[in-house]
């Protein structure tokens, strides 16, 4: 590459590695984008109404009155009720914890599990690695909906295992991911010398690559909460998701969805939270993918 | 088209192509802004060929981008100064006012051909382009052009080169084809950033006698942005020595080579041997460019300078030291009084 | 220099077609006078009445076939009893095993084959052969023979009561044996097409959008006012809901009761209301700890908010029950009181138990929605008796199957008749030897019963039989075998253009449509 | 030669997929509790005839001879009957599968109309308010649950509004054009009737939409993300040093080769799209396979279940092979010259 042609790339960043100054220079990458800057904000507003939902809840999300039934945002109920009468409000609240919590898991979980991986197949090689990754062939082709719904209809329609499935078809996104950076730090070489540590090391090797392969993984990650939480809710829509009374707000869409003519609000404010918080997600996730990305830097 | 321009025509006589004058340019970074130019004043005359030298950081890229208005908009500041080519102030001009000045008034050529050109259009696509764009030609007439253009730049087989992708060809021919581009609308101001760096050594001295050669013919002036002071001892009329987004030194070549004023300049040529191959790296000056965002009050080659007084607290103006050959040097010891620097040097 | 597309073009160019499209729109034609539209949510899964054990299929095969038997309609009201259809009379034996049944000549199948007595033995052979869902509702041991080409002849086993009823039943269709000749075989055949000699024949299916249906030309009764039918499939209600109020559609099946009031005031539709014959009930897994206690059971039962469901939840739009024979059957108990909740005694029944129960499933499917809102309501009403109430929906497919298997404490579901006889809620719900999904789903496992019930159904005097089978549902009743729920009324929302519909409560999502006008 | 060696490791990919994909579901199949013999016969039936059905169907078979005789059915274009609908899977995918790749085509055709000039204004201008309207519309793209937004256009467009029809794929008593392809724009040309053809549009419209929205928030940052490094590149300098316009630089040089990456993404999306038509198709009444693979799995139609499976990686791996080869003939670096 020639010289660049925007600012000599001298200063940019803080010739002190101190932490602290790291930090500022994050917030000031934040602060200079606002779409990260909601992002952020959305993403912290709603782990904060996860955390309390009990104290920001105005009424017990599952206190049935058949009396009010689908009864119109009012003060009582600032976003009317359901068809057995509960608020709808404080189910939207409540709602946060398995929608959000969902996503969170999923995309931890994966990132984890395909990580280590991913990695360990691209430090082993040989004949694990193409067993691994014909694995991931495979799973990549089967229609990622049909095996989580087939395998949440093994299982059993739960939260639990709507989460084991959704984290189980994101994997092989990060096992390629890890394994593409495992192989290419094991060309550079300080992997042999690791090896030379001899086989009960084994750990530390896994660890210099995971650690090298964290960038990407991280970037992957932060995209994948956003989309984690619409596949739960979708789940939920098609009845796979969490079970009553539980709130959840791919479920609570479906079942408005029979009012949505006369009683808007049903699913309106639950498909509205889901609209919300995915894209709180999304915006932060590609924030942290331009902070991290270096193709993204400097241009 | 000026055609008529002698190459032999002493220096200044008729209005520069090119003229630079006291820029100061920033560039926003995070906390801090990077001073990349800080009053650079420099001309080229019809038909010149100028060198500008300098380490990387000392803004001679920078200053060849600036020329055509090629950095991005709002990447930068303008604090100070004037540019203009053939007239034409550059700075304010608008953008579509530009597009006839950018590669008919005046063309550039880059430092790495293999990334400079599309590298999925043909060469041929690639010249008709630009050839249609500036000229109003037929499309038949354009490929003839091209084909004598190509011709012209020793190219065996014009036919066959523009029907390959960048890809098919070598570098000395991608730069060829460069070359080529550039004189395609006869301009009378070439820019060329770093030319022939990424090239074979062979590959160079080809390149740049062709280059030379073909501008001498057409009377066009070259402004060659180098880090290799052998090859502006070879190629250049007059040469500018850049430091820190300054120009610390100026004069005709064979003048600065055989009595460099500045102890820059003098670091970058006291390490280049008699008759040494173009290419090499030669800069042995101890310690590191400042940081552009933090420059000192005082000379910015100070802690760098083995020559340093207290003096050197205050940044240095340009000297003169021959008006006629517009001979300046900005060290407090070039001034006449202080003729002494070359001859203590360690 | 611009001689390429630019996007901005590109997407004002899409702009203008889409804002052409719409004015376009509002120009096209209402539906046809003659083409009666049904909105229903889902295909039918086949169209082989020997196969088909689903009303929504029927909805297509019902018209599109004839039986020996059909319902009478009086008044312009669907009956339980029976008139001849293609049979003109019948003759019974004395011992009640051979019936014979004379033919009406001149039926014709659709492609004017004669309807006689072979075709009549080729379509039971075939149920019989087939052991599929419909040979459930005739004795297993049942034989069809030829006595002449318009007389064919039953012979039974043992006695069984509601015989000439189930006749009138999907499963009694009369098939054209020539689809025996088809090259893909009868059997695949007749998944996807009719060949009856009904008013009715399909013409066109296009899997997952629309059947439609056209005059049998060869069809021996009254030519029907309609020339064509088309059953569309739409699987969401609100959107079946919007087309019925734009007229694309006449009559729209399935919607939830709080869409009714709405759309009963919408100007042009009317909303019918129906007594049926479906119940709505819980099934007590009797042999399943803690729910083999009857004091469990009982506790179930008198804990129910009777009228929080159907007043709130089904806006009223259903009776509630006093037993298992719905109001309407005969047999009906007049007598017997309703059920109403008692919490006072829930409590004191619950308090009876030992071990103390504190946790207890509830198994329910997306097939009714009301089905959770029940669910609910049930689990609000256990809280304060100390009951942990776990809801589990399971696909329709999987429910069944943990029915089949007894692995369920409280289960919901609902039942239908398919033929007019109390054999229906008595026999299916109670006889020990139909446990699991064959209709006694509590695993209910009682001689005294059995007995009693068993008896009704081989005896042909109706008055010896209700006095049977009253005396049984005493028993059950205090056993609490199941919590009756409520008796749901059939709605239909049509268009007021649509005429002379006949509600049967054996033929929920069948219409008359050789009878409709528009 | 590289280009048969590329098609020989891609059929034998294909095998192995095929043959991993029928083992995973034909196991998945078999671990949900449910019996589909009991399904068939009806809520009614004896334990008689549940058990004669299982026969009917070889369910009765040990689990090893049952994937035996269905691989081999398989290898001779045989994907077994439907429980739940009596006909072979094949005759109901092929009923199903057209109008889903219909869908799935005018979404992806609209999701690129929209997508490439946002992500282009995005690039173009990085970082400013173009920018961050554009970036925002992408986001909320990709945020939107489907379903949800389906339902808010039907209500809003044909509810409301009566603009555009709300469910499926012709107005309520037209009679569908003569299949040749399935696709309905096509056959109603083919059968020139442009009447018949402005409907089957209409109705395309909105489901259309929904799914393309979605898919438009990807499309749109694939394409910013590859505009930006190619915008970075120094060909691009070079064409604005020779005096090509701003938008002729962004048109003629970036795009294309901001495209050629971009191609394997895209391409990649019609596969999503395919997958993501279910819920879309639920909600518009749109019969497509997405319905009917729903339908299958809560009825525990394996066959359908597995047919659909196989079919659909079969179709992800021809997909994979086809970009492989329009990357190759877009993309003049990758090819046989050296």
């Amino acid at each position: 590459m020639t010289t660049p042609i925007t600012a000599p790339a001298v200063a940019p960043l803080p010739a002190a590695s101190r932490w602290q100054d790291k930090w500022a220079y994050l917030a000031h990458q934040i602060r200079r984008s606002p779409l990260t800057m909601a992002g952020l904000l959305i993403t912290v507003m709603v782990l904060l109404v996860m955390a309390f939902a009990p104290w920001l809840a105005s009424h017990d999300p599952n206190a049935l009155n058949l009396t009010q039934r689908l009864a119109a945002p009012s003060a009582a109920h600032w976003f009317g009720t359901d068809e057995v009468g509960r608020d709808l409000f404080s189910r939207v609240l409540y709602g946060s914890r398995q929608s959000v919590g969902v996503g969170l898991f999923v995309a931890f979980a994966s990132c984890f599990a395909g990580g280590l991986l991913g990695c360990l197949s691209g430090i082993i090689g040989g004949r694990f690695d193409g067993l691994i990754m014909r694995l991931m062939d495979i799973m990549l082709s089967v229609p990622s909906l049909v095996l989580i719904m087939a395998l949440a209809a093994a299982l059993g329609p739960s939260l639990f295992n709507a989460m084991l499935a959704i984290t189980l078809v994101r994997i092989p996104f990060y096992v390629r991911l890890a394994r593409g950076q495992a192989l290419s730090i094991r060309q550079m070489g300080y992997v042999k010398a690791a090896e030379t540590f001899g086989a009960g090391r084994w750990h530390m090797v896994i660890w210099h690559v995971a650690r090298n392969a964290m960038p990407p993984l991280l970037v992957q990650l932060s995209l994948d909460i956003g989309s984690a939480i619409l596949m739960a809710s979708a789940l939920g829509f098609i009845g796979l998701g969490a079970q009553q009374p539980t709130a959840e707000w791919g479920a609570m869409v479906a079942t408005g969805r029979n009012y949505i003519l006369d009683q808007w609000w049903y699913s309106t404010f639950p498909g509205v939270a889901i609209l919300i918080t995915a894209t709180g997600f999304n915006l932060l996730g590609d924030g942290v993918r331009d902070l991290l990305d270096p193709r993204q830097q400097g241009k | 088209m000026t055609m008529q321009a002698s190459v032999q025509t002493p220096l200044a006589e008729q209005a520069p192509v090119l003229v630079i004058d006291d820029l100061r340019i920033e560039f926003p970074a995070y906390k801090s802004t990077v001073k990349a130019l800080n009053g650079v004043s420099l001309h080229v005359n019809p038909g010149e060929i100028v060198g500008v030298i300098g380490e990387s950081g000392s803004g001679k890229s920078v200053t060849a981008m600036l020329s055509l208005r090629l950095l991005p908009e709002r990447s930068y500041d303008v604090k100070s100064g004037s540019l203009s080519i053939l007239g034409r102030d550059m700075l304010t001009a608008k953008e579509k006012d530009l597009l006839s000045v950018r590669g008919r008034d005046a063309a550039m050529i880059f430092q790495e051909p293999m990334t400079a050109l599309n590298p999925t259009r043909r060469i041929g696509r690639q010249m008709l382009d630009v050839i249609i764009h500036h000229q109003r030609l037929s499309k038949a007439d354009a490929k003839a052009k091209a084909i004598a253009l190509l011709r012209d730049m020793h190219i065996a087989d014009p036919e066959q080169v523009m029907n390959s992708y960048p890809f098919e060809l070598s570098g000395g021919m991608r730069q060829r084809v460069m070359i080529a581009l550039a004189f395609s609308c006869d301009p009378q101001l070439l820019i060329a950033d770093e030319p022939t760096t990424a090239l074979d050594v062979t590959v160079q001295r080809q390149v740049l006698l062709l280059l030379r050669e073909k501008a001498r013919a057409r009377g066009t002036a070259i402004l060659l942005i180098t880090h290799d002071m052998a090859l502006v001892s070879q190629f250049c009329d007059r040469v500018y020595v850049m430091y820190t987004g300054a120009v610390v030194e100026q004069g005709v070549t064979a003048q600065v080579m055989a009595d460099p004023r500045h102890p820059y300049t003098q670091g970058l040529l006291s390490g280049l041997p008699e008759q040494v191959e173009p290419g090499q790296d030669l800069m042995t000056i101890r310690g590191q460019v400042p940081n552009l965002s933090a420059l000192p009050e005082g000379c910015t080659f100070l802690d760098r300078c083995a020559f340093a007084t207290a003096q050197c607290l205050q940044r240095p103006p340009m000297q003169i030291i021959n008006a006629a050959a517009d001979r300046k040097s900005a060290c407090w010891l070039s001034a006449p009084s202080h003729a002494t620097a070359q001859e203590s040097r360690p | 220099m611009k001689s390429i597309v630019t996007p901005r073009t590109l997407a004002m160019a899409v702009l203008c077609t889409a804002m052409g499209l719409g004015a376009w729109q509002s120009a096209s034609a209402a539906v046809p006078q003659d083409t009666l539209m049904i909105g229903k949510p889902s295909d039918p899964q086949t169209l082989d009445p020997a196969v088909t054990i689903d009303n929504n299929d029927w909805t297509v095969t019902y018209p599109a076939y004839q039986r020996l038997v059909t319902y009478k309609v009086e008044n312009g009201k669907g009956s339980t009893e029976v008139a001849g259809e293609l049979a003109s009379g019948w003759t019974t034996s004395a011992d009640n095993l051979t019936w014979e049944f004379k033919l009406e000549p001149g039926n014709k199948f659709d492609d004017g084959a004669e309807v006689n007595a072979e075709a009549v033995k080729f379509s039971f052979d075939r149920v019989m052969k087939l052991k599929q869902g419909p040979s459930g509702a005739f004795p297993d041991d049942m034989a069809v023979s030829v006595v002449d080409p318009l007389t064919v002849r039953f012979t039974l086993k043992a006695p069984y009561a509601p015989f000439l009823s189930t006749l009138a039943h999907n499963g009694a269709a009369i098939i054209n044996p020539d689809v025996a000749k088809k090259a893909e075989g009868a059997d695949a055949y007749l998944s996807n097409h009719t060949a009856g000699s009904g008013a009715f024949k399909l013409v066109n299916w296009q899997k997952g959008q629309a059947l439609t249906m056209e005059q049998n030309s060869y069809y021996a009764g009254p030519k029907p006012t309609l020339k064509k039918v088309v059953v569309k499939i739409i699987s969401e209600a609100s959107v079946r809901r919007l087309q019925l109020e734009h007229g694309d559609l006449d009559i729209i099946e399935d919607m939830p009761e709080d869409q009714l009031e709405a759309l009963a005031k919408k100007s042009g539709i009317v909303v019918g209301d129906y007594p049926s014959l479906r119940v709505t009930l819980l099934y007590l897994n009797t042999q399943k700890a803690p729910m083999n206690n009857p004091d469990a059971r009982r506790a179930i039962v008198e804990s129910l908010d009777y009228d929080g469901i159907i007043n709130g939840i089904l806006k009223g739009k259903a009776k509630p029950l006093n037993g298992p024979i719905p109001q309407g059957m005969w047999a009906y108990d007049e007598k017997l009181p309703a059920f109403k909740q008692d919490m006072e005694k829930a409590k004191a029944d619950l308090a009876k138990v030992s071990p103390k129960v504190s946790n207890l499933t509830f198994m329910y499917s997306d097939k009714d929605p009301n089905w959770e809102p029940i669910g609910l309501t049930l689990q609000a009403g256990l809280q304060p008796l100390g009951v942990n109430l776990k809801l589990e929906k399971l696909a329709n497919a999987s429910m069944r199957e943990r029915l089949g298997t007894g692995d369920f404490d409280i289960a919901i579901g609902s039942w239908s008749p398919d033929f007019a006889d109390p054999y229906m809620f008595m026999n299916f719900f109670f006889d020990s030897k139909l446990k699991g999904l064959a209709g006694n789903r509590s695993f209910y496992d009682n001689p005294a019963v059995d007995k009693l019930i068993r008896e009704s159904a081989t005896t042909n005097d109706m008055t010896k039989r209700t006095e049977l089978y009253q005396q049984a549902q005493k028993i059950v009743l205090n056993d609490s075998v199941y919590a009756y729920l409520y008796q749901k009324a059939y709605t239909l929302p049509m268009s007021e253009k649509v005429k002379g519909y006949v509600f049967n409560p054996m033929l929920e999502q069948v219409f008359n449509v050789g009878t409709i006008t528009k | 030669m590289a280009f048969l060696n590329m098609l020989r490791k891609r059929l034998g990919g294909l095998l192995l997929v095929v043959f991993g994909v029928s083992l995973i579901t034909f196991s998945i199949s078999h671990l949900i509790p449910g019996d589909p013999a009991r399904l068939i016969a009806g809520d009614r039936a004896t334990d008689a005839i549940v058990e004669n059905i299982r026969h009917q169907l070889g369910l009765d078979l040990p689990l090893y001879q049952q994937y035996g005789r269905y691989m081999f059915d398989l290898f001779h274009g045989d994907l077994g009957t439907s429980i739940r609908t009596h006909r072979p899977v094949l005759e109901d995918l092929q009923a199903f599968f057209p109008a889903t790749l219909e869908l799935a085509l005018a979404a992806l055709t609209l999701s690129i109309l929209v997508g490439v000039p946002l992500g282009v204004l995005s690039a173009v201008y990085h970082n400013r308010f173009i920018d961050q309207v554009a970036r925002t519309l992408a986001v909320t793209g990709i945020s939107t649950p489907a379903f949800w937004l389906g339902l808010g256009l039907i209500v809003l467009f044909y509810g409301h509004l009566n603009w555009l029809p709300g469910s499926g794929r012709l107005d309520e008593g037209l009679d569908p054009p003569r299949t040749v392809t399935g696709f309905y724009l096509i056959d109603t040309l083919l059968a020139g009737d442009t009447g018949l053809f402005f409907n089957a549009v209409q109705h395309l419209i909105l489901p259309a939409i929904t799914l393309g929205f979605v898919n438009l928030g990807v499309v749109a940052r694939q394409i910013r993300s590859a505009m930006l490094d190619q915008l970075g590149e120094d060909y691009i300098r070079t064409a604005r040093a020779y005096g090509l316009s701003k938008w002729a630089v962004i048109l003629r040089h970036a795009l294309p080769n901001a495209l050629i990456p971009s191609v394997t993404v895209l391409g990649l999306t019609l596969g999503d799209l395919l997958y993501g038509a279910v819920l879309t198709e639920t909600v518009f009444a749109w019969p497509g396979m997405g319905a009917y693979v729903v339908k299958s799995i809560q009825s525990l139609d394996f066959p359908a279940v597995m047919g659909f499976a196989i079919m659909v990686s079969f179709i992800y791996v021809l997909l994979n092979m086809a970009i492989d080869l329009l990357y190759r003939l877009i993309d003049p670096r990758i090819g046989e010259v050296n």
